[in-house]
């Protein structure tokens, strides 16, 4: 039995911001651009990518970020199971999509950190990094971006108000939690 | 600090993107064929032009995607952005 | 023997007529129908070769034509930064053969260019970065350049200031130390040469932009410039950022892309620190001024732009920098940040060449470390110029390289590019 | 106890709360809301530091940003001394401390003073014209030039402050808090923008707000309190920000500015602690409204410099709002109504004015007339021709202009003064507005330079706009808003509006005096002690540019950027040449528009945030364990794991030894990791790797080497055949970056017909590497029902695993020539399987080890390091590594460079072996190469690569690059170092095991 190690070994909550990730959470990335490819991965997943940009899809138990015309990553709503690395959701889309070369499924799990971020100062906490115009994006639920904090890349899904999931590469994340938990001291 | 109207992500930062120099310099179908001095003109020699240029950016830190930027370079001002493979406009 | 010239005597002497009766440091020629050579370019470059061309190649009917004002460009923009300490043979005998003629150019020019020997350093932050100045090191002292390799000790030494601390982000590992390297008056390089030409006959046209290059089967006949049409048989392109605008016209392409190059400087302060330091693997060069100001130079952009403006992060980043090695520096206040065009060739090196147009030649390429080499360079230039034929030291940097695959990669090579 | 000069309360001093601050050593005292400046001129401290060039006794000019003279070294302490701060620009606060500049022993008396009987030989650029004897003795002259230069100092300590960045997105931005300011921010804001409006100064009004006089009147109340109103009105707007404290440095292209907000400046020490001290406001607006004001001009006459002489405004500013008078004998010199202004105020406030001097001769004006009538002298059509008093001014001489202004005439008459207002009208701030890219036009009738064209969206308003009346502003403001913000109406429509001043000016950009030029020190630009002769010495000289003479003569080189000066000097330059003022242009304007603190500009990009730091999800194992790191791009690398102090050369021998002898175990997560799919996969690999990949079987793994488009090496690494359209490639740690965003270029651009895509899995996937002997037997008992037989398992092949119940992939490659097993993990489960390698090896003295050991164990193999034992310089050929060059494939990125004339050399360098004569020399890294050291110049014919000392080997090894060393197999060569000089014998780069048989084991 392997033990499992996250990579943020705490959470903190620093002038009522919450900063926490959640894991595991099943993540992959899918490619495609086939007509066909939607539809299927729908199919497969009863969750209809979203096709406009910066938009989030979400189903009971998936929700899936637009990333670019041809990308998308989708994760799970709820956290899986430590002890085990086969997603159900992944053999549906390899054995739909990769085997019939429809496009590309990749599982990328533990590629990104899944931060999740609550409190009513997010918003001036991403001002203290990020190049990113967020005045419409913090109205607009399910809104989605890819941009800069703290000069290092994210994904940012506004989950709900004051609260949102933010995906890093994970070698980057001790670096962004460390660098967002003194941003917010300070707000 | 230019503001770039990326196709797929719309307006963003300069920050956010990479340059990736003169747009409409295609990679030689048969580089083999090619004479040195051809070669040399496919792979170092640039119009560098000052005033219109059209040039390849790329959303580094967004979408990923590579897109053609119509920019004066002589006072950095951005006249026009269109996707890979479409046709130039006429500026 | 200057009709004009300048010593502490000449300046007691003008004194007592309240310095009422300095004349003119150039003329200001109406261009004439025809010259012999015409050097398109007035910045420290072209004047020098101005200069050479009159004093050693005894050609007297020579002309500097210049869009603007004489040293505007990046003669004038640049954080003056001599050194010769290159890795390859050619780049080494190139900068060095510039670094002999610095030292004593003050006195070839009777006007003081303030060449300060102060030394330049070079930090290492990583094991490659060790590595590579080793290398570069070794190769300077076999080819005859005082470079030494110091470690985190002896950099302390030379410069207090600098932050070795074993524990910062990017520790410096050692550095590499040129003592006959350092800095000179920028706008004295160009002001003396044109002072020094103007005496040998040569005229300076200010406020004369060139339009067209004249054209016949393969050969030049004149430029056409803002002044009217001007005739001669050869040509020398000085124009740093702008080579590609007046290659253009002639119908060539170069291998040469115009990239923004930003510097600044601190309010002035009392002398804080004696020499030069760079640091390419943080990006971080500094100098102090004689009137005290911090000269600091940050990157390139890495778009093609002729505005003369660049980023604000590249700024930004390269003051992160600053802090990063000298944290001292924190309160020190930002007076004055400008930009500059400069001409980057894909290996990093220049180009002094003849073109396969007759009576045009080049001498462009120089990217961010141009002023440094402004002697050898007009030298070298002029001689090209006068026989048609490279000199042994730019022989190497001829355009023909970019076909032949013969670069001679300085930042491939990790050398300075600065 | 020194008099006070405070009189009738000013408009922000709080009097009720005293303030005691330190002066040059002394204690003064001050009130709340008062500046450095504020304060020392009501305790009448008048010299305030000494000029840059000729150290003579300067005072306090201005009462804002634009200060040339008042420049003071601010707090004692090491840390947090601060150089060249505008006394008028500090906020006082209990325990304040500051001193002069550029003196010694003392401001009262300064050595340096000397240089102002030496100015006859100092006059502009004379350093360009000595100190060149003898040659060679620049150094010496150079050091005593620096140490006179520089004003302040810099402190010698770290900062104990922090700095933050904001990004801002706003609707509109307003730059200045005047009337015209107040007006904008309220239109705007009111018609539902998102505003912000932000000034330099700590309360909102700019210089109207302190406007009491009954000859300016807006509907009725006198200016100043109708603008107090707007102000109170505007607090309460939600949607309008407003800022004070926060000075606009830059305004660049596309409406991106930035600001310094100032938060603890005005606090005593004690109120900073663990609070911002600037906050740097990264703004991008849709539309800019530059209010910025304008400055009112000096006058340029003989001893224009000497301490108690001020710009008139600047009197009337320290009368109006700080209660302050500059003195008890006041003279006024102007050539415009302004002056009449501070009189009122003067009078108002019972501050006695001895007379008036006017350039004008006539002037029909309410504003004369009401001094008049106070019995005040004027002198019209006079001007001031000098002045005396060493460290204050003491008297002044006056004489009557000649009718067209050029010289004086009639006798001199002499007035006592100890505070002269200087008022030569004003010129509108346009720096921001030129920063942006903006072009102004010269307004010929009072001679100055507004704004014309601009790129962005944005308009300028108010006196920067040209506007200096009150009248006009409130007519025009309110339409330039309607056009600008695209509104109907305004809340200024039809206003009533009383201002009294007449806007005749008589302006003579060098006043003349009754001495000839030379004799005279007419001060241009103050700080850098330019006057109106070097100015006309430089156009002697040829110097026709406005850059030149700028350079030439420093004027508007201070820290002050000539805000007060350039505009005389430019009329001086145009009178001399005899050409159009506006020619000339101005000089160019440049960002910052006031100092920036270095510490402002970083943020908190600083220490720990100064650069991303990327760990393993096994870096934590490394640091319990001892491990030394190397920084290799933005990742910490396990460099080598000293035991019980050993240092860097014995670890690595140990750990060498060990993965040979029995077993090693590397992380090796850093290595770049790209997941491939698509029908097209095995076509993109045959294009961007230079061997051929069509037939690797599906299993199966190959080794690749990436050139760039110039034939040069750039990138190498292991890609597996997952399944038939399916590959994992991994890269260098330090190309990983570049090479997936290379792909991705070549994908999107070139060759958009292929079906490929790639995802980077480096994050996702930790490798671990156990190699050695006993890696086998190690591996296969922490991955149960395996066959890990020759057979089912070769080298050069991949497998699905299993550890425990988690998936995992296992490859059989080798870095270090041994037999070796790569596991790719999930990086959460990563640290459990490191553990689990490091508990089942116990028995075979399994040894973690780093970069360096790594590196030896490949370089005894033979194996290159891109980056290391490559330069961008080097092909596959040079590296001797013809077998990976496919010659039957078409085309593959950088193939046509391989064949130039350059790159088909026979004597290009090549990598080669190197063994040492004596195996116990171990060569330098770097070192060069030559086989004749007797012949100068030496040529050097290439340098040491990689070299190390063997311990499996036992002997020392290296790689070197070397012209022609392909032919030169067991050839002898010399490494010539500073003391001695190597012999080394040329040698095959494989030292070890050439026939792969420990691989293969």
């Amino acid at each position: 039995m392997l033990n499992y190690t996250p990579a943020l070994l705490k959470e903190t909550l620093i002038q009522d911001l919450q900063i926490k990730e959640i894991s595991p959470i099943m993540k992959l990335i899918v490619r495609g651009k086939k007509r066909e490819f939607i539809s299927a991965v729908g199919k497969s997943l009863n969750i209809l990518l979203p096709t406009e940009a910066n938009t989030s899809t979400q189903s009971d138990k998936l929700t899936a970020l637009w990333l670019s015309p041809d990308e998308w990553i989708i994760f799970s709503n709820d956290t899986m199971n430590k002890d085990l690395n086969d997603y159900e959701t992944e053999k549906l889309l390899q054995n739909n999509i990769s085997k019939i070369n429809l496009g590309a499924v990749t599982d990328v799990t533990d590629q990104f950190v899944m931060i999740n971020l609550k409190g009513n100062k997010i918003y001036d906490l991403f001002q203290s990094g990020s190049p990113y115009n967020f005045n419409n994006f913090q109205n607009k639920k399910g809104a989605v971006t890819q941009t800069i904090l703290g000069k290092i890349d994210i994904i940012v899904h506004n989950q709900d108000k004051n609260t949102v999931n933010l995906f890093v590469r994970r070698s980057f994340s001790q670096h962004l939690f460390s660098w967002m938990n003194d941003a917010a001291s300070r707000l | 600090m230019f503001l770039i109207n990326c196709p797929f992500c719309g307006e963003r930062e300069q920050s956010e993107f990479k340059a990736g120099g003169e747009a409409h310099i295609i990679r030689p179908k048969q580089p083999t064929e090619l004479s040195d001095d051809e070669w040399a003109e496919y792979l170092f020699m640039r119009k560098n032009i000052k005033g219109v240029q059209f040039e390849r950016w790329n959303h580094a830190h967004g979408c990923r995607k590579w897109f053609n930027v119509v920019r004066d370079t002589s006072n950095d001002e951005i006249k026009a952005v269109y996707k890979m493979g479409e046709k130039p406009p006429t500026i | 023997m200057m009709k004009n010239k300048y010593s502490i005597f000449s300046l007691i002497k003008n004194a007592f007529s309240y310095h009422e009766n300095w004349q003119k440091a150039w003329k200001d020629p109406q261009p004439k129908k025809e010259y012999d050579v015409i050097i398109i370019g007035g910045g420290g470059h072209g004047l020098a070769t101005a200069y050479y061309l009159a004093k050693k190649h005894d050609l007297k009917n020579i002309a500097v034509v210049e869009k603007g004002w004489i040293g505007g460009g990046n003669t004038g923009r640049n954080t003056t930064i001599i050194r010769s300490n290159y890795l390859w043979d050619a780049s080494a005998g190139l900068y060095d053969h510039a670094l002999k003629i610095w030292e004593n150019l003050s006195q070839e020019l009777n006007y003081n260019v303030m060449f300060s020997q102060r030394g330049v350093m070079n930090l290492a932050h990583n094991l490659q970065d060790v590595r590579d100045l080793k290398r570069r090191t070794h190769a300077n002292r076999l080819n005859g350049i005082d470079a030494v390799y110091l470690n985190t000790q002896q950099v302390k030494e030379f410069c207090p200031i600098i932050n070795t601390s074993p524990d910062i982000r990017y520790p410096v590992l050692g550095g590499t130390l040129q003592r006959r390297a350092g800095t000179a008056r920028h706008d004295a390089v160009a002001w003396g040469y044109a002072r020094g030409a103007d005496e040998m006959g040569v005229d300076i046209i200010q406020n004369c932009e060139v339009k067209g290059i004249k054209r016949n089967n393969g050969a030049v006949e004149g430029i056409e410039t803002t002044r009217g049409l001007i005739k001669t048989k050869k040509i020398g392109v000085v124009a740093a950022g702008h080579s590609s605008v007046i290659a253009n016209m002639a119908g060539l392409k170069l291998p040469l892309e115009s990239k923004p190059l930003q510097a600044l400087v601190s309010e002035p302060v009392k002398p804080v620190i004696d020499t030069v330091v760079m640091s390419n693997a943080v990006h971080a060069y500094v100098s102090q001024s004689d009137k005290g100001e911090l000269v600091i130079g940050a990157g390139t952009d890495d778009y093609v732009s002729y505005s003369q403006k660049g980023s604000h992060e590249i700024v930004e980043g390269t003051l992160n920098a600053i802090l990063e090695l000298y944290p001292i520096f924190s309160r020190m206040r930002m007076l004055r940040q400008w930009g500059g065009i400069v001409d980057i060739c894909p290996d990093a090196s220049p180009i002094v060449s003849k073109t396969n147009i007759k009576g045009l030649y080049f001498n462009c390429g120089w990217g961010t470390g141009g002023f440094k080499a402004t002697p050898g360079s007009g030298d070298l230039f002029a001689h090209t110029i006068a026989n048609d034929e490279p000199h042994k030291l730019n022989a190497a940097f001829n355009l023909n390289r970019f076909i032949s695959g013969d670069l001679v990669d300085e930042h491939g090579a990790a050398a300075v590019a600065h | 106890m020194t008099k006070s000069l405070r009189v009738k309360t000013g408009k922000i001093i709080d009097e009720t709360y005293r303030i005691s601050f330190k002066f040059n050593g002394k204690t003064y005292y001050g009130f709340k809301g008062d500046t450095l400046a504020s304060a020392l001129l009501a305790n009448d401290v008048h010299l305030v530091g000494r000029s840059f060039k000729y150290h003579r006794p300067r005072g306090i000019m201005t009462a804002g940003s634009e200060e040339p003279n008042a420049i003071i070294q601010l707090h004692k302490n090491s840390s947090r001394t601060e150089p060249n701060v505008r006394a008028t620009e500090v906020e006082i606060y209990e325990g304040l401390e500051a001193s002069s500049q550029n003196c010694w022993p003392s401001v009262e008396f300064d050595i340096g003073g000397i240089n102002n009987f030496l100015s006859p030989l100092l006059p502009a650029g004379f350093y360009y014209k000595t100190f060149m004897w003898p040659a060679s003795f620049w150094e010496k002259y150079e050091y005593f030039i620096r140490k006179s230069a520089g004003l302040g100092k810099s402190p010698t300590e770290p900062d104990p402050d922090v700095y933050e960045h904001k990004y801002v997105h706003c609707d509109v931005l307003v730059i200045g808090s005047g009337i015209s300011g107040i007006m904008a921010a309220k239109t705007a804001a009111k018609n539902g923008l998102q505003t912000l409006l932000v000034d330099e100064k700590p309360i909102l009004g700019g210089s109207t707000i302190y406007q009491n006089s009954e000859n300016f009147k807006i509907n009725n109340q006198n200016s100043g309190s109708w603008l107090e109103k707007e102000i109170n009105e505007i607090k309460k707007i939600s949607n309008l920000d407003i800022k004070v404290r926060t000075s606009v440095a830059a305004y660049h292209g596309y409406n991106f500015l930035l600001a310094r907000e100032s938060l603890t400046d005005h606090l005593p020490i004690e109120q900073r602690k663990n609070k911002t001290r600037h906050k740097l406001l990264k703004i991008r607006a849709k539309k800019v409204i530059c209010a910025t004001g304008s400055i009112e001009r000096p006058l340029i006459f003989n001893n224009n410099d000497r301490p108690g002489i001020l710009l008139s405004s600047a009197i009337k500013r320290y009368a109006d709002l700080f209660g302050v008078s500059c003195g008890e004998k006041n003279v006024l010199l102007t050539n415009n109504d302004s002056a009449y202004e501070t009189a009122i105020s003067l009078i108002q406030k019972g501050i006695n004015i001895e007379a008036i001097i006017d350039n004008r001769e006539e002037v029909d004006s309410k504003l004369v007339y009401e001094i008049e009538k106070n019995n005040i002298k004027i002198y019209k059509g006079f001007t001031v021709v000098d002045t005396s008093g060493y460290k204050r001014i003491n008297k002044l001489s006056i004489m009557k202009l000649s009718k067209d202004g050029q010289k004086v005439i009639g006798s001199k008459i002499n007035l006592p003064c100890n505070c002269l207002g200087i008022s030569g009208g004003w010129t509108p701030a346009v720096h921001l507005f030129t920063q942006s890219g903006g072009k102004l036009k010269f307004r010929e009738d009072d001679q100055v330079f507004i704004p014309n064209t601009h790129p962005s969206d944005q308009i300028s308003i108010g006196s920067c706009n040209g506007d200096l009346s009150l009248e006009d502003i409130l007519i025009n403001v309110p339409n330039t808003l309607k056009e600008f913000l695209g509104i109907k109406k305004t809340e200024y429509e039809n206003i009533e509006v009383l201002s009294s001043e007449n806007f005749s000016k008589r302006n003579i950009w060098l006043l003349p005096s009754d001495k000839v030029l030379g004799k005279t020190k007419s001060f241009v630009d103050y700080q850098n002690d330019a006057t109106a002769k070097d100015i006309k010495l430089a156009l002697r000289e040829g110097f026709r540019s406005i850059e030149h003479v700028k350079r030439y003569t420093t004027t508007g080189m201070g820290t002050d950027q000539g805000k007060l000066g350039n505009m005389h000097a430019l009329g001086i330059i145009s009178e001399t040449a005899g050409t159009k003022m506006g020619e000339h242009g101005t000089t160019t304007f440049r960002p910052p528009y006031t100092p920036l603190t270095f510490g402002t500009i970083v943020g908190r990009n600083v220490g720990e945030y100064f650069d991303i730091f990327r760990k393993t999800p096994i870096h934590d194992w490394h640091v319990e364990n001892k491990a030394e790191f190397e920084n290799v791009g933005q990742w910490k690398r396990a460099w080598y794991y000293p035991k019980d102090n050993e240092d860097m050369y014995q670890a690595v021998q140990r750990e060498s030894k060990a993965a040979r002898e029995s077993a090693g175990i590397l992380d090796a997560s850093t290595l770049g990791k790209i997941d491939i799919q698509g029908t097209d996969a095995s076509e993109f690999l045959n294009r961007v790797y230079t061997n051929s990949w069509s037939k690797l079987a599906i299993g199966k793994c190959r080794y690749g080497l990436m050139l760039n488009e110039d034939g040069m090496v750039y990138d190498d690494g292991v890609t597996t055949r997952l399944g038939e359209n399916h590959y994992i490639m991994t890269t260098t740690t330090g190309g990983a970056a570049n090479v997936l965003s290379k792909l991705e270029d070549y994908l999107q651009t070139e060759w958009p017909e292929l079906d490929v895509y790639l995802t980077s899995v480096t994050d996702h996937y930790a490798t671990i590497s156990v190699c050695g002997p006993n890696s086998r037997n190690i591996v296969s008992t922490i991955i149960d029902d395996l066959d890990f037989s020759d057979e089912n398992f070769p080298h050069m092949s991949f497998k699905n695993a299993k550890i425990g119940k988690i998936n995992c992939r296992v490859m059989r490659i080798s870095f270090t020539g041994e037999l070796s097993y790569e596991i790719n993990i999930q990086a959460n489960y990563a640290k459990s399987v490191w553990e689990k390698c490091i508990e089942a090896g116990k028995d075979f003295n399994i040894t973690p080890y780093g970069t360096e050991t790594m590196h030896l164990l490949r370089a005894e193999k033979g194996f290159i390091i891109v980056g290391q034992d490559t330069d961008g310089t080097m092909t596959p050929i040079d590296l001797q590594m013809d077998w990976i060059v496919s010659k039957k494939k078409y085309d593959y990125i950088g193939k046509r460079s391989l064949y130039r004339s350059d790159t088909i050399r026979e004597d290009r360098k090549q990598l080669v072996g190197l063994l040492t004569e004596n195996p116990d020399d171990v060569l330098e890294e770097g070192a060069q190469i030559v086989a004749n050291i007797n012949k100068t110049p030496i040529e050097m014919l290439g340098h040491v690569t990689s070299s190390y000392y063997s311990p499996n080997l036992k002997k020392s090894i290296a790689l070197a690059v070397v012209k022609g060393g392909k032919n030169m197999m067991g050839e002898k060569l010399i490494i010539p170092m500073e003391n001695k000089s190597i012999n080394v014998t040329i040698a095959d780069p494989i030292f070890l095991d050439k026939e792969n048989k420990k691989l293969n084991a």
